[in-house]
């Protein structure tokens, strides 16, 4: 059975290690600051104990007034899982920075999040449409997208 | 040391006839290496993730079947085990129990679609294929017996399975079980005694362990590469902690490793069926849910063990009835990362050897 | 010598028939033109239908059995279907060579039943170099290839042609081996006077060499496991990607007339041609081209096809250095000849054979791996 | 682990090549908003008049009917329900189809098997248009008529009927291969009463 870690115990180690970069943590999830992002992210994979060398999945959400990227991390040597989240409250240019170098399993995932919620990731490589075309209007999974085909 | 040439691009897809679908690769080769490779997806994006926030939770329920057309059971599952975890709906013993029977069948289906299509890609005129469409309509027929439908089952409901299976279901599968064994030992034959197919599965488009677990590679693909990672043994979701299976894994990495972690799995799923049908209880086969079920504002992902890997759901509640937020983690489209390093320094020929080793549905990459 | 001598009862019935029958240069020209052309287009469509049903029983389906009486019409139907459709040239391609192709690829198929006996005699040229000249004509149909290849404007029909040209050259040199040890049993080129020498047929005295040539046609062929050329999974359909209508009919014919005169040619060389016990000639010439090609049609709806390198490998690798092999203890063999009754020949032949394959295998690799790029 | 940098060697760079891909999609968005008309129309009245065809067409139509080559057009769902049609248990090689061509300039049918996209639709445009005349259209399956259950999104084409010109539908989601037979024989039926020589 996969351990689900609680995101309020691993706060407090962060908290030594990267000060003043947790905004929020509870029992099942972690919010981070996106500044600290990287920094976590790489801490989480390499360090012992943790090991979340495997990132199960990117997401984000339109939350209305911000944007909130969702990161499922698991330990295949522990077996052991975290949910880590950024906020990102700047809806005309959202941006924030890119785990492709951490964990290469975020590639099209973080396209995906570009192209249809229209977060920019800072540091990806290859960062365009994925499966849209360009030039089309809009990013169809944010809440003021109108997709009804006319 | 081999002569290079100019370099030059070349489009494979989306119309072409061994990407599975519509997928598409911009390649640029030297010769017949292929030098560089880029995918371009999308020729199948159906905005499932928008379409079903204006959707109900049960009318949702069709969309995941033709995520992954292939494994329609599977996706179902993840989909309810979704929004059973949202909303805590629990869940009768019996309908537990088909559920995994029909997961299980359908991890059949869909690996004999992958080992067949793989024979074709590496040139075998059809014939591979024609015998394992041949054992896959044998499953469909027991689908359709239980839900009437071919090939998009819409089986699986919140809290259990949209009906009980009729009479004549267990016998059947039993038959099934009894003899598809010997099926698959003959494609084994098939392919482990062959020298063309060994000389271009072995050793071709090698991933690594480290990389695949670096490029979140999941179901066959990573354990193809020596990871010993399922979710029914690491997490058991459902039923799953009640039977005996082996995890078959790969050492090398390379296509013959994911082709033979497939065909192994077909014997751990007939195994699982087989349990499932000794210890199957009687009962209802679903919980009563509203009609119209609002979940209380939460969020929940749940992930299973689909033929192709690791599918998630998650799902975001705001108390209404429909889902605030609807994301699939669709393993195909996360295995496709390594295509190109697996697939750089090869020949085209191996390209589509390598790229019917992954094992895609467009359906699911694009979504 | 009058016309009606030359009635296809007559020769069909008494089964021998002088040299140089049915006399007159112009005559037998005419008849001989008249009965390859009859002959060759209609085996060709009786070979659409055997492939496509003998193919469609090996994938356990029933094949095309709907038009006419047990789906015979079927290869007539397609063939008027495919010449009335639209022609297309691409934009970009050369329009001369788009059109010569096909032309280029399908004479030279024609032009090998020139030689081919079917009885004793009878054929349009008993050339004494018979076989030699099926060598030589035989290659040629590779430049229409090239040419449907160069001339479209299309990357996936030119990566075809090239295939197909670094494949005929590597498969002609075991192939030309193989025939030689052939050559040197008997003791003629021509075809008639192989076939009149073969009292044991040479597949017995010549089993290796036989595989040698059955593998090198094939590749000659394009066919399964060697259709490189036009790999349905990985360039689509190769040199013929771009034609349509009349010329992509020739095409497909010109495949098929190769497959006939490679199995016309097998039959000759090692299955004895027309010679065979109490039925006529020509009836075991066709009994024997068939089979050989249901061979062919065998292999094809059984084996995966080999990857570009590995085709090269196996022809440079393991096919040439064999044949050269087989060769040589032919020469020995030829020169002991008359010391040794032929039955313990066949076996040492048998036993060589497997000894070498076995060998070989060893020590042969089938092509590389990653190429560092 | 940093990603290697991409040498790409195109003659048109990636962002030209994604840049003039997403202008096509557009423009033929903008132009396919109405279905195209159905080119055979003529022919119901012709059925009704019941003329009669000459004996060359007879023997044109039968060739047409009975060799009818598909091509590779497999996008979605539909695809392996067409796949288990030419499988051994439906059977379409009974009926000369067994000719599947990857190419399109040989083939005489597109079985339209699965939703169309607007990224994809040029490249169905454009497989069409590379078919030899006298080529036909299935409509298999409820995305390939309408959209089906996706017709509402942002980037699904309803129906392929905005794009080419079908000849016949064949509803269901998908539809079972039965239906697709049956889709088929109608289709033969319609050609074995045109008419090309009048």
């Amino acid at each position: 059975m996969t351990i689900a870690l609680s995101g309020r115990k691993i706060a407090g180690k962060l908290q030594e290690q990267f000060p003043g970069s947790i905004v929020q943590s509870d029992e099942s999830s972690l919010l981070v600051k996106s500044e600290h992002l990287l920094a976590i992210a790489t801490f989480l994979k390499t360090t012992p104990g943790f090991d979340f060398d495997y990132l199960t999945s990117v997401t984000a959400v339109d939350y209305r007034d911000y944007f909130e990227l969702v990161y499922h991390l698991i330990s295949i040597e522990h077996n052991h899982s975290l949910v880590l989240k950024v906020r990102c409250h700047d809806r005309e240019n959202p941006t924030v920075p890119s785990v492709v170098g951490v964990w290469r399993g975020a590639d099209f995932q973080e396209r995906e999040i570009y192209d249809l919620m229209g977060i920019k990731f800072e540091g990806h490589p290859n960062l365009k449409r994925i499966v849209l075309w360009e030039g089309f209007q809009g990013h169809p999974l944010r809440k003021e997208y109108k997709g009804i085909y006319k | 040391m081999p002569i290079k040439t100019e370099p030059f691009a070349i489009n494979f897809g989306p119309f072409h006839p061994s990407t599975h679908g519509v997928f598409r690769m911009r390649t640029t080769l030297d010769g017949e290496v292929i030098i560089d490779l880029e995918p371009v997806f999308g020729y199948l994006h159906r905005g499932i993730e928008k379409l079903a926030e204006g959707r109900t939770y049960t009318q949702n329920i069709p969309f995941t079947d033709r995520l992954d057309y292939l494994a329609s059971m599977s996706n179902n599952l993840a989909y309810v085990l979704a929004v059973e975890k949202l909303a805590g709906v629990p869940v009768p013993e019996r309908a537990e129990y088909l559920r995994v029977i029909m997961a299980e069948l359908q991890r059949i289906a869909s690996h004999l679609i992958a080992v067949g299509s793989l024979l074709n890609d590496c040139g075998a005129f059809m014939t591979p294929i024609l015998y394992m469409i041949r054992e896959r309509e044998k499953i469909l027929d027991l689908f359709e017996m239980v839900s009437g439908q071919r090939l998009t089952y819409n089986y699986m409901r919140i809290g259990g399975v949209s009906q009980d299976i009729p009479d004549e279901f267990l016998p059947a599968l039993e038959k099934f079980v009894e003899r598809m064994p010997s099926y698959i030992d003959e494609y084994d034959r098939l392919l482990a005694e062959n020298e063309i197919l060994l000389a271009r599965l072995k050793g071709v488009g090698i991933l690594s362990k480290g990389q695949a677990i670096n490029i979140s590679a999941s179901g066959p693909v990573l354990r193809g590469s020596g990871v010993e990672w399922d979710i029914r043994k690491v997490d058991p979701y459902s039923v799953y902690d009640r039977f005996e299976f082996d995890i078959p894994t790969g050492t090398l990495g390379d296509s013959y490793d994911r082709y033979r972690v497939r065909i192994e799995e077909m014997r751990q799923s007939l195994r699982i069926i087989e349990q499932a049908m000794k210890q199957l209880p009687s009962g209802a086969v679903k919980t009563d849910v509203p009609w119209l079920m609002l979940p209380p504002r939460g969020e929940a992902y749940a992930h299973i063990e689909s033929p192709k890997g690791e599918l998630g759901f998650y799902i975001v509640s705001d108390n209404s009835a429909k889902p605030y937020r609807f994301h699939i983690r669709a393993p195909s489209l996360i295995n496709l990362t390594a295509l190109r390093d697996m697939s750089v320094g090869w020949k085209i020929a191996d390209l589509i050897a390598i790229f019917g080793s992954i094992d895609i549905c467009m359906g699911e990459v694009d979504r | 010598m009058s016309l009606l001598d030359t009635s296809p009862i007559n020769w069909a019935t008494t089964g021998t028939l002088s040299p140089d029958w049915p006399g007159g240069y112009w005559l037998h020209w005419v008849v001989f033109t008249i009965i390859i052309l009859v002959f060759v287009l209609a085996m060709v469509m009786g070979f659409i239908y055997i492939e496509r049903r003998f193919v469609a029983r090996i994938q356990s389906r029933l094949g095309p059995n709907r038009a006419g009486l047990f789906g015979l019409l079927q290869p007539v139907f397609d063939a008027i279907k495919v010449l009335v459709k639209e022609d297309i040239v691409p934009a970009g391609g050369d329009k001369l060579v788009h059109w010569w192709a096909p032309v280029v690829a399908f004479v030279p198929a024609l032009m090998i039943f020139v030689v081919i006996p079917f009885q004793d005699g009878a054929l349009l040229a008993d050339l004494n170099i018979g076989i030699l000249y099926v060598v030589a004509v035989g290659s040629v149909g590779m430049v229409g290839v090239f040419m449907a290849g160069w001339g479209s404007n299309n990357k996936y029909s030119v990566i075809g042609a090239m295939r197909a040209v670094a494949q005929i050259i590597t498969y002609e040199i075991p192939l030309g081996l193989a025939i030689i040890s052939v050559v040197l049993l008997s003791g003629s080129l021509s075809l008639n006077e192989i076939v009149n020498s073969q009292n044991i047929p040479f597949i017995l005295l010549q089993p290796l060499g036989f595989l040698i040539y059955f593998v090198s046609a094939c590749a000659e062929l394009n066919r399964t496991p060697f259709d490189l050329l036009e790999a349905d999974s990985e360039i689509v359909a190769g040199y013929h990607i771009e034609y349509s209508g009349m010329k992509f009919a020739i095409f497909y014919l010109a495949e098929y007339i190769e497959a006939l005169a490679v199995s016309a040619i097998i039959t000759a060389l090692f299955l004895s041609g027309w010679r065979g016990p109490l039925l006529p000639p020509w009836l075991w010439f066709l009994i024997k081209v068939v089979v050989v090609f249901m061979f062919i049609v065998w292999v094809r709806g059984t084996i995966p096809r080999l990857r570009v390198d590995h085709a090269m490998a196996l022809s440079w690798k393991f096919l040439l250095p064999v044949a050269l092999l087989n060769l040589f203890i032919t020469s020995i063999e030829v020169i002991l000849w008359p010391l040794v009754l032929p039955w313990p020949i066949i076996l040492l032949n048998l036993a060589i054979m497997v000894v070498l394959i076995l060998l070989w295998s060893r020590f042969f690799k089938l092509g590389g791996g990653r190429v560092e790029v | 682990m940093e990603i290697d940098k991409r040498h790409r060697l195109h003659i048109y760079s990636d962002e030209e090549l994604d840049k003039n891909e997403g202008e096509i999609i557009e423009l033929l968005k903008a132009a396919s908003q109405q279905p195209v008309p159905d080119q055979d129309e003529w022919l119901d009245e012709q059925l009704r008049r019941n003329i009669l065809v000459t004996s060359v067409e007879i023997l044109l139509n039968a060739a047409r009917c009975a060799s009818l080559w598909p091509v590779v057009c497999f996008p979605a769902c539909c695809a392996f329900e067409f796949i288990t049609t030419a499988a051994s248990r439906f059977d379409i090689s009974r009926f000369g189809m067994e000719i599947i061509r990857a190419s399109p300039r040989q083939a005489d049918l597109m079985i339209t098997a699965g939703t169309l996209t607007w990224k994809n639709a040029p490249n169905v445009r454009r497989v069409y248009d590379q078919m030899a005349e006298p080529k036909w259209v299935i409509a298999m399956g409820a995305c390939a008529i309408s959209g089906g259950i996706f017709s509402g999104s942002y980037s699904v084409v309803p129906g392929y009927n905005r794009i080419i010109p079908v000849d016949v539908y064949v509803p269901g989601c998908p539809p079972r291969p039965e239906a697709l037979l049956y889709g088929i024989e109608q289709l033969r039926r319609k050609i074995s009463s045109l008419q090309f020589l009048a």
